[in-house]
């Protein structure tokens, strides 16, 4: 059998338990260069998704990793004899979705955005690891600050910040609203 | 009026709630402010602030009864309605347009942003109900040949670091607690421990040793049979110089 | 995209925790005849077998299970260890925290605090630049003492040590969601 670098860089994303980083992969394949290293890639990413596969290659948190596809979620839980993944609740939803949208941000002002006291939420998603302190504010009291972290990247699928709901798709929704009502 | 009955009833709802608001309908004042628009059936841009502020403050007469201190911005949101009712009264002065900053503009801004919050976490909801559907593994596959490797985190943050300090301090105050109320450590138990410790390392330094003794009681057993331990000869403390720590050798001739 | 029994099975041997036995799979999937899955299982065992992959499905202890190739080992050796030089154990954190805490403070100060002998955590600090030396202390044994180095503050966004969360700002975030849970 031939050591093929597509193979390599499969047993590589196979083997990582986070989301493997395209530079990552090219700093630990040094022998190889960098547009072959990219072409093995998308074309490994490719084979996944257009073949007719139980599990995929997926973009999250600026990585690769491997997962299951969500049509044989129902198998899954029934190997592992758990219930359905618990969501957020819906102030926990709210309150994750101001961090994400107004980071690096203060709780006060979080709680200014939702007009409620976000406290709680916060510290749910600070447990859940969605969200980090990461640091304190210059200002009177020098309140915690806090940004979404990787964790809260791969929770949603989304591959970086970028990826977030855009402005356009909001305002689809608000105008979506308006008109239901 | 048909509305304000409509209104009263879900004022119940919160007033049964005792005005925590978890509802799924209302989480708070803006959330309110945001329904009473909606029912009305009204732009946003558009708000009759004399009547939606009497729906409000009505709303804040009710919910007086139940519980205020928690929630600030609920007297920031009626303040600022007051402030702009009031504006709207006011006789106007004959000031040009465009110098006055209309005083609902501060209002709509904050409830754009809020709808725009609420509507970004109803996209986010979508992706997670994809994405918890989708599996990944939370192990290392066993064919790595490796040695097991302890748990490892990528991402740490201030509040990891900080939550495993004070952890490990409650975990102490309970562990001294403990030892404190009675579980006392014995002569033989102190020995073993120290030969056990003495088999597995090479030599043992005293004075960390010492220091890491939980109690003093500990500290001092501990001292006392490392006295016995030479005197029987089966360990030798060497002392390389004065204010240098003791080390502790097993002897190997010990007798066994 | 369409349920396949081959597919199912793939994606059960992939999240299951250990060795995935056949009876297992058939209990699992009672709504499938017996003889169609043991022949998805095998063609799906053939196709990683056949095909030039860098993955592959194999047999032991009774059970299927995804395993990587042995030619593959190098480069999974090297993506480990880069992995654990640019990451902090929980060990090395919990002892980072001691010192962050606690300084100045000594190896056997910490090690008691901890309960265990950090010397190896606090070795790993000491080269990732986390924590310096700064003297000894004039007392038996004139142990070296150890405080966190600026590279630490940047590394947490803090301006001074004055700003690490302080134990009242913690306990607030663990016990409240304790109640919670």
């Amino acid at each position: 059998m031939t050591i093929d670098l597509k193979n390599i860089i499969e047993t590589l994303i196979f083997i990582s338990l986070e989301p493997l980083p395209k530079e990552k992969i090219r700093t630990l394949l040094t022998d190889f260069p960098k547009e072959e290293i990219l072409a093995a890639l998308d074309e490994l990413v490719q084979d996944y998704a257009h073949k007719n596969r139980g599990i995929q290659i997926v973009q999250v948190a600026g990585g690769y990793m491997f997962s299951t596809k969500i049509e044989y979620d129902p198998w899954i839980r029934l190997l592992l004899r758990v219930d359905r993944k618990n969501r957020l609740s819906i102030s926990a939803m709210e309150t994750l979705s101001a961090v994400a949208y107004h980071q690096p941000v203060t709780l006060a002002e979080i709680s200014a955005f939702r007009g409620v006291d976000s406290s709680h939420s916060l510290k749910t998603l600070l447990q859940k690891r969605l969200v980090k302190i990461i640091g304190r504010k210059k200002s009177p009291g020098k309140p915690l600050i806090y940004r979404t972290s990787n964790r809260f990247l791969s929770y949603f699928g989304l591959e970086s910040l970028k990826d977030l709901p855009s402005q356009e798709e909001i305002s689809k929704i608000l105008e979506e609203n308006q008109e239901v009502e | 009026m048909a509305f304000s009955a409509q209104i009263d009833k879900t004022l119940e709802m919160d007033t049964s709630e005792s005005y925590q608001v978890k509802l799924e309908a209302f989480q708070g004042p803006l959330d309110l402010l945001l329904f009473l628009i909606r029912k009305k059936k009204i732009d946003i841009h558009d708000i009759p602030i004399s009547s939606i502020t009497k729906d409000y403050l009505k709303y804040l007469d009710q919910k007086e009864k139940i519980n205020l201190e928690h929630e600030a911005e609920f007297l920031l949101i009626a303040a600022l309605l007051i402030y702009i009712k009031s504006q709207m009264l006011l006789p106007r002065e004959t000031v040009p347009e465009d110098d006055m900053e209309d005083p609902r503009k501060v209002l709509i801004d904050r409830l754009l942003d809020f709808q725009k919050i609420k509507a970004a976490g109803s996209l986010l909801r979508e992706k997670e109900n994809k994405e918890l559907k989708k599996w990944q593994r939370t192990f290392l596959p066993p064919s790595d040949k490796e040695k097991e490797e302890e748990l490892e985190l990528t991402e740490i943050s201030l509040f990891d670091l900080a939550e495993a300090f004070f952890t490990l301090m409650k975990k102490k105050e309970r562990d001294s607690m403990r030892t404190i109320k009675g579980k006392e450590v014995t002569h033989e138990e102190k020995m073993k421990e120290m030969l056990d410790y003495l088999d597995k390392h090479s030599f043992l330094d005293f004075i960390e040793y010492f220091n890491r003794q939980e109690t003093f009681a500990e500290a001092f057993l501990s001292f006392f049979c490392l006295l016995e331990l030479i005197k029987a000869r089966i360990v030798v403390a060497i002392q390389e110089s004065l204010f240098n720590t003791i080390k502790v050798w097993l002897r190997k001739e010990s007798p066994s």
